[in-house]
């Protein structure tokens, strides 16, 4: 691993570390616009985590030694994950860890957050943790699924050599599969971060909320290293969905022109994937809990039809 | 020093202490009894690294037995399941003695020869000193849980009892019926025997072995016996029972499986296996989800991890079916190496939960809580525990189930199509069980030690010393080596099964990484270490904007004051995926209206149970069946003695008749 | 020599008839039935080394060695086991000194009856020493006096009898195939004049004769669907007694059906073993039935003598030299650990004067050695290693899976799973929970913990070793079978 | 009742006139000794211990059988074609004197079990035990012409024994419950 490994990985990490902010207030802005309202400013959730780490911290007296760490494990799952998965160069990124380990650290970071949840003992902290689990216990193994499918398509978990693979063959790569696998993740991306009709973020309701719910015992720096985790959680999503699935116009070398492509490509793949989100959001209400699961299964139907078509046809 | 020494010793220093056990009425005895057992386990770790080193030793006693002289043999894959098993009984055996669960002569005398019984097993090479061990090790460990005798101990306990013995019988013929097809009576003897006794027998030989020793792994629909013996026994005897022995099965199962039968061509067979195996594993983590007593979550959580295990040998069966010999020694491998984290991190649990359990005199998780506050090092402990049964990096669990989950992505050998889809069925079921599992740990570990109190006894836990954590410090230490730098371990695990499924020497190390046929890898150190660094980042990012006071206040309320009862409750926190799942579980819910305690107040009084399908429906029947048919029979015996004398002349008459 | 075992018992009887004093009672059985074993070492030792002893009407082979060896020990361990027994019956004034010698008496002179069966030669004497044990044990099953003992004994007394009688008529028959071999006027009896000319004897008449034979002998070895007498009066007769009778008398009638046997498999080949099959397995099965039921202590225990009493003859009936090893083993392990279990609930009895099971409770807090001999004992009949007698079913269901009777080893091993449940759930509910007030906490005295010690160790070690002696010694046997182990 | 003693001393003495006979015929003198013990023991003082119990035991007359009187009629005729039946091929093998005798024999055994079987009193089920025996002789010596003369008087001397246990265990009966139905001793069971 050279040097300029390095620093290109270095660089990705703080690419998403700079953009994953942006994203959420992307989204935001974009809802308001489709609303036909002003909206926040763009920047406005950078404003927010300037504000919450200058801040005290207010903690609950039943909060155990846990709760203080649980912010730092969770934040550091989420740099490792940008470690782990290629940005914009498919470069030797990937072999700390394969597509499979991704889960698993994305699993590490919500347990961590739930086990947040349940400090304090607050009633809806308990409430957000539970039904966080229910919807993570379906969209796992979702995720296992779509990425057995990729995996059986391009022979390997490692996710470079899967961007590498679909960025070599080019559109003619394009198989049912892959949709199908693609849209099963997209749906488990609105679940895992909460977002409609999962979760509706912008609400402290209670029937409504699952991640907010979570994060509702957290103050100041503690809630600002929360908030920045879940910001680059759905960013590292997008970034896979887009790298694994249309890896087009990533850098496979490390030349700088390759290099500002492949930073032109994901910028605009995420700027894409954000206002899809967006319309998402705008165009569906949030759905009653006990009719996410059936959401759930579809997605999970989704990738295991993936993973038969492949067989089969 | 002679190469019988270790072994004897291992096998001698048990028997020892048994005695002193008995001789010895003093409290010090018990020290000197369980030092012998933790002294066996040292001899044995080092006998088995002995055998890593030299290579497999085989030992032939000259104690005359009714069928053929006993032996005693070890290869490095005992070897290997033997090392971490031993330092395991070291651990408990220590913690058998700070905990003072085990200071009564008895327990420290059942103690002693169920780790003789179960190191026998593990080594036995001759069929009968097997058998023999094996069976010795449900008889202990039987007598060993049977602590209170009090009337429903003895139900749970005989449900055990009698279920591993029909286990055992199955197992018994299993393996008499190899030994006189085979002539040997050394299962190093026996080398791929289906090739002698033919497919069929080989099939039916294994299915009944896998359902025998099933038994005790909790194998459906065996599995009814396990949370109530673990709920009711103390978990020293549990945390044996639960990772050595299953270690045994397990190894003795893949020995006999692979290496004395042989499964070539064995396509129905390994499908069987997968699925049962994969019912095992669902049924387990559904039931785990929604126990409200710890040792029950654990006893099925034990059913899971040996259910995936299962799965992936049946996978591995499977590839061997079809002739793709690296990938089968590669799930193996990976399902020996989540044994050998099961064993580390069940121990742990175990002994963690027996701890909470006496220092808050509760175990039921609807009245425990907050505990975190005054058992900080036990909830560290217990959380280093919880992660890795959860298989969250940087844990030895992740990086074995991780391995499992690679080994069933190589559906490419297999040519059948509709065989093939097996495979992401199995990862699905596996993904499912994981995700659902981990809620249940997570549940576990929560409502244990965070949140508010829910009883007088987790408000105010007995302050532990630092000896009753001390036993539980190596096996926490062992998650994180096992999770980090596993490297050896691996390659021994490879090296020793690749023979078994006829594979040339598996390459399983890449450079830094665990890495087979170059199709994605994982670099467990690099992991962590990047988790590291990741905290690390976020430490500094914070230390640079200054250090800031934390004010501690109440929880927020809405305004009205919580106590212990406003929270989520066990019950509360599964009853989402409850409902999600509410096929499966069928609960019976009845909600009764209670007196108002004022007029604007509706008191409601809530009540579930979950039932248990496998005894309503299955065991209850077949008792009844039974004993209703040994009535019709018992009305013989009928008094008269008339009719007995008429008896006697049918039988003389008919047979005269019949064979004249 | 053999004199010599056989007038011991002779004079200990007489001797205890003449005692005035409860002790010297006591003493002169106990001291009676040591030098009775002593006797009896080395004439087996002898019988096993070398050829059979054969002096006028006495012979003694491998073979009745094993059940000489057997009679003897076990006598000894009861004679022991009464004494304390009696004692606490004379406490409770059951019985008075006179019923105290008139067991001792009796007690010997059954020993003497059934070492007789063994040592005869010729088979009609052989009947007679059976019907002699049936007329003697019929006293010692009615010992005490009380209805319910009466009519135990008086079902005895007419079902043994009956069976004996058409046992003879299978000697007879017997007796009639072999003369056409032996010639006229050969005038014998004796086995080992048969045993040479047992090809020649005349195959129909062997086989009714088999049919008698098994159905008589059968009815007193306790062969289902003859068995009908055995629990009755293993629960009516004392305790010691009824340890004598499952462990060595049953032994005894099994031993005059092996005797025929071997005479029959030579005549017609396959005959037999496949009778004794037939009957070793409605045995078990029926036997299993009523383990499930049963409700008595003691006959609970005595059809698990009627089960293991299949296990033998499905042994012998298997055949081949794992089953016949096995099923030797399993005699002597029965042996041993039915009187194990018969001593362990006398003292429960004796201790809850119930022998209902559902009313005895907490035997582990009120006598806990009694107790945990009897878990031992439990398990141990029940079949689980490390006892002798998993040695025994394991080396028949391995006989039979290599006999290639999977059929039968099926059925068996279905069976024993199902028994050792039914077992262990008894004993383990006896052991548990709490005893019911009115039951006084404590052991019964030493002398009654002492034989069981004895015999658990005992079948510890044989469960585990196969002593090098025991093992020549029962291959020895097994030669008689035509099987060379 | 005591009809039934007397018919089952006129068979002994049958008995032991065909054991005379046989004795003449084949010559061999110790089953003339076989003759006269049979004539002492069976038809002399068997019968008279019977009778002298059942004067003691005051037992008169056989309560009705389980089994009818025509029925058991029927039951032995059948007992005796299926002796026939059985013994069919053995007879064969044995010689002309002999040709019956066995057959006779083993249907005397199986009458005397039944009558065991369909009888209550327990004095009869005695009578019954030794018509068996009965038959048991006529076979021994019918087929074999007597075994070996200490088997043969073992044997007499077992079934005096017999009886007399018998008996006394009958007395013991009759004081414990009152009669010498047997039917009524069913407390033992299952």
């Amino acid at each position: 691993m050279q040097l300029t490994d390095v620093l290109i990985v270095i660089a990705e990490v703080s690419f998403v570390l700079m953009v994953s902010p942006l994203l959420t207030g992307i989204i935001g802005k974009a809802k308001a616009w489709m609303q036909c309202r002003q909206g926040p400013s763009v920047l406005q959730p950078y404003r927010d985590l300037w504000k919450l780490m200058r801040k005290a911290t207010v903690a609950s007296r039943e909060a155990s030694w846990l709760f203080f760490v649980i912010p730092y494990v969770c934040l550091g799952a989420m740099v490792c994950l940008a470690v782990m998965v290629p940005v914009f160069n498919a470069g030797p990124s990937g072999g700390v860890g394969d597509m499979v380990a991704t889960i698993y650290v994305l699993g590490l970071f919500r347990f961590m957050m739930v086990l947040g949840g349940l400090e304090g003992g607050s009633p809806f902290g308990g409430m957000g943790s539970s039904r966080e689990m229910m919807i993570s216990a379906i969209v796992e193994p979702t995720l296992l699924l779509s990425i057995f499918s990729v995996a059986a398509i391009s022979g390997t978990t490692d996710l470079s050599s899967i961007s590498r693979f679909f960025a070599a063959l080019g559109p003619k790569g394009l198989s049912p599969t892959l949709f199908l696998a693609s849209a099963a993740i997209f749906i488990s991306l609105l679940a895992e971060n909460s977002r409609v009709p999962f979760d509706n973020p912008a609400t402290h309701l209670e029937l409504t909320m699952v991640h907010e719910g979570m994060l509702l015992e957290y103050s100041g720096r503690e809630l600002a290293m929360m908030e920045m985790a879940s910001y680059v959680r759905l960013t590292m999503f997008m970034v896979i969905l887009s790298n694994v699935f249309f890896p087009w116009g990533i850098a496979l070398g490390t030349g700088a022109g390759e290099l500002l492509v492949g930073v032109a490509s994901i910028s605009l793949k995420l700027l894409l994937l954000s206002v899809s989100v967006a319309v998402v959001e705008s165009v569906m209400a949030k759905m009653r809990l006990f009719r996410l699961p059936n959401l759930l299964t579809v997605s999970f139907t989704l990738s295991l039809l993936a993973v038969m078509s492949y067989y089969i046809l | 020093m002679s190469p019988a020494a270790l072994p004897s010793l291992m096998l001698s220093l048990p028997l020892l202490g048994a005695v002193l056990a008995v001789l010895l009425r003093s409290e010090r005895s018990r020290v000197y009894s369980y030092l012998c057992s933790a002294a066996s386990a040292v001899a044995a770790a080092i006998w088995s690294v002995q055998v890593l080193l030299e290579g497999t030793a085989s030992l032939v006693s000259d104690a005359p037995s009714v069928w053929g002289e006993y032996a005693i043999r070890l290869d490095p894959l005992g070897a290997l399941v033997l090392l971490i098993t031993a330092l395991t009984f070291a651990c408990v055996a220590m913690y058998a003695l700070f905990s003072r669960e085990g200071v009564t002569a008895r327990s420290a005398l059942l103690f002693n020869c169920f780790v003789l019984s179960i190191l026998l097993a593990m080594v036995a090479d001759h069929v009968l000193l097997l058998m023999i061990a094996w069976e010795a090790m449900s008889l202990t460990s039987f007598l060993g849980a049977w602590g209170a005798r009090e009337d429903e101990d003895t139900i749970a306990g005989w449900r055990y009892l009698a279920i591993t013995h029909f286990g055992a019988a199955l197992v018994i013929a299993a393996l008499a019926y190899l030994a006189v097809s085979s002539g040997e009576v050394r299962l190093s003897e026996m080398r791929g025997l289906s090739a002698l006794i033919g497919p069929g027998a080989s099939a039916a030989v294994v299915i009944m072995l896998f359902l025998g020793f099933g038994s005790k792994l909790g194998l459906l629909p065996f599995h009814i016996w396990m949370p109530d013996l673990y709920s009711r026994s103390s978990s020293t005897v549990t945390a044996l029972l639960s990772t050595a022995a299953s270690n045994v099965a397990v190894l003795v199962l893949v020995r006999v499986t692979f290496s004395c039968v042989g499964v070539e061509e064995q396509y129905a067979l390994s499908l069987t296996v997968m699925g049962l195996a994969a019912l095992t594993a669902l049924w387990a983590s559904w039931q785990a989800l929604v126990q409200r007593d710890g040792a029950r979550v654990l006893a099925f959580s034990s059913m899971e991890n040996m259910g995936l295990i299962l799965l992936t040998m049946g996978a591995a069966m499977l590839f061997r079916a079809y002739g793709a010999a690296e990938p089968a020694a590669f799930a193996l491998m990976a399902a020996l190496f989540h044994l050998i984290n099961h064993t580390v991190f069940k121990a742990l649990l175990l002994m963690g939960a027996g701890t909470v359990r006496r220092a808050a005199g509760e175990w039921d998780l609807e009245r425990l809580g907050g505990l975190a506050r005054g058992l900080p090092g036990l909830s560290a402990v217990f959380l280093i525990g919880t992660l890795s049964v959860a298989a969250l990096p940087p844990f030895n669990g992740f990086v074995s189930e991780w391995a499992m989950f690679k080994a069933l992505m190589h559906a490419e050998p297999i040519a059948d199509p509709l065989v093939r889809i097996a495979l992401p069925l199995a990862i699905a079921v596996m993904a499912l069980c994981t995700a659902i599992a981990a809620t249940a740990y997570l549940r576990l570990y929560g409502l244990t030690f965070l949140g508010r109190p829910r009883s007088a006894g987790a408000e105010r836990p007995r302050p532990l010393e630092r000896s009753e954590l001390f036993p539980l410090l190596p096996l926490a230490l062992l998650c994180i080596l096992l999770g980090v730098a596993s490297f050896p371990l691996l390659e021994e695990l490879a090296a020793a099964v690749s023979p078994l499924v006829g594979a040339a020497g598996l390459k399983v190390v890449e450079g830094s990484s665990i890495n087979f046929l170059h199709q994605g890898g994982l670099d467990p150190l690099g992991l962590s270490a990047l988790l590291g660094f990741g905290m690390l980042v976020a430490f500094l990012i914070v230390r640079a904007t200054g250090r800031r006071k934390v004010e501690r206040v109440d929880t927020w309320d809405c305004g009205t004051p919580l106590d212990r009862r406003t929270q989520y409750t066990p019950t509360g926190f599964a009853q989402p995926l409850l409902r999600v799942f509410q096929k499966v579980y069928r609960p019976q819910i009845e909600v009764r209206e209670e007196p108002r305690p004022s007029e604007y107040i509706r008191a409601v009084r809530f009540e579930q149970r979950i039932p248990e399908p496998f005894v309503d429906h299955l065991y209850k029947p077949l008792t009844a069946g039974a004993i209703a048919l040994a009535m019709r029979v018992k009305r013989m015996q009928s008094g008269s003695i008339q009719a007995y004398l008429t008896y006697i002349m049918v039988t003389l008459v008919v047979l005269l008749v019949a064979l004249r | 020599m053999i004199e010599a075992l056989l007038l011991v018992p002779l004079f200990t009887a007489l001797l205890c008839g003449l005692a005035r004093s409860e002790r010297t009672i006591y003493v002169l059985s106990a001291a009676g039935s040591t030098v009775t074993a002593l006797v009896a070492f080395p004439c087996c030792y002898q019988a096993f080394s070398g050829p059979p002893l054969h002096r006028g009407p006495w012979y003694l082979d491998p073979l009745s060695a094993l059940f000489v060896l057997v009679i003897v020990v076990i006598t000894l361990l009861v004679s022991v086991y009464s004494v304390q027994y009696l004692q606490h019956d004379r406490r409770e004034g059951e019985v008075n000194v006179k019923d105290l010698r008139y067991y001792h008496v009796l007690l010997h002179l059954f020993a003497l009856c059934m070492l007789l069966v063994v040592v005869v030669d010729s088979l009609g004497l052989m009947w007679i020493a059976v019907e002699g044990t049936t007329l003697i044990s019929a006293f010692l099953v009615g010992f005490y006096k009380k209805g319910e003992a009466i009519e135990a004994s008086w079902k005895y007394l007419i079902i043994c009898s009956v069976g004996i009688t058409l046992a003879l008529l299978g000697i007879v028959l017997l007796y009639a195939s072999s003369m056409a071999a032996l010639g006229e006027g050969a005038d014998t009896l004796d086995w080992s004049a048969l045993r040479a000319v047992a090809d020649q004897l005349d195959p129909a008449l062997v086989k009714v004769a088999f049919i008698f034979i098994v159905v008589g002998l059968g009815t007193k070895a306790g062969l289902a669907p003859m068995h009908t007498w055995l629990p009755d009066a293993h629960s009516q007769s004392p305790t010691p007694i009824s340890a004598l009778l499952s462990a060595v008398l049953l032994n005894c009638a099994m031993y005059g059906v092996l005797r025929v046997h071997i005479l029959a498999q030579a005549a017609v080949p396959g005959f037999s073993s496949s009778l004794l099959t037939f009957f070793g397995l409605l045995s078990v099965a029926i036997a299993t039935a009523f383990l499930l039921t049963s409700r008595d202590l003691k006959r609970f225990l005595a059809f698990s003598s009627v089960e293991h009493m299949g296990i033998i003859a499905l042994g012998f009936g298997i055949g081949g030299p794992l089953a016949v090893l096995g099923a030797l083993f399993h005699v002597v392990a029965h042996s041993l650990t039915k009187t194990l279990m018969f001593f362990g609930a006398g003292n429960v009895i004796q201790r809850y004067r119930t022998r209902e099971m559902r009313e005895i409770k907490g035997v582990g807090r009120t006598m806990p050695a009694t107790a945990s001999l009897l878990v031992l004992g439990g398990a141990a009949i029940a079949g689980s290693p490390p006892f002798a007698i998993f040695i025994g079913e394991l080396l028949i269901t391995a006989g039979a899976l290599a006999s290639g009777e999977y059929l039968v080893a099926g059925l068996f091993i279905a069976l024993m799973a199902i028994i050792f449940a039914a077992m262990t759930y008894r004993v383990l509910g006896m052991v548990s929970g709490r005893p019911q007030e009115g039951v006084p906490a404590g052991e019964l005295g030493a002398l009654r913990l002492m034989p069981m010690l004895v015999l658990a160790a005992a079948i510890i070690v044989l469960g585990v070793l196969l002593p090098s002696a025991l093992g020549d010694a029962l291959g020895s046997v097994a030669e008689l079978f035509e099987v060379i182990i | 009742m005591g009809q039934l003693v007397r018919s089952f001393a006129f068979q002994s003495l049958m008995l032991a006139a065909i054991a005379a006979v046989l004795a003449h015929y084949t010559g061999s003198e110790h089953i003339y000794v076989v003759a006269g013990l049979t004539l002492v023991v069976k038809g002399l003082v068997i019968p008279r211990f019977l009778i002298y119990s059942m004067d003691r035991l005051k037992v008169r007359r056989e309560i009705e059988p389980l089994v009818g009187i025509p029925a058991s009629l029927l039951i032995s005729g059948g007992l005796v074609i299926v002796a026939y039946y059985i013994t069919e091929p053995l007879i064969s093998s044995a010689e002309t004197v002999t040709r019956n005798c066995l057959a006779v024999s083993l249907a005397v055994v199986l009458i005397g079990l039944f009558m065991m079987i369909s009888r209550r009193k327990a004095m009869t089920q005695m009578v019954g035990l030794l018509m068996m025996e009965n038959g048991l002789f006529l076979g021994i010596i019918s087929t074999t012409y007597g075994m070996p003369l200490i088997v043969e008087i073992g044997i007499f001397f077992d079934v005096l024994m017999a009886v007399l246990i018998m008996g006394i265990f009958a007395y013991r009966i009759n004081q414990t419950f009152e009669t010498l139905d047997t039917t009524f001793m069913r407390r033992l069971r299952g």
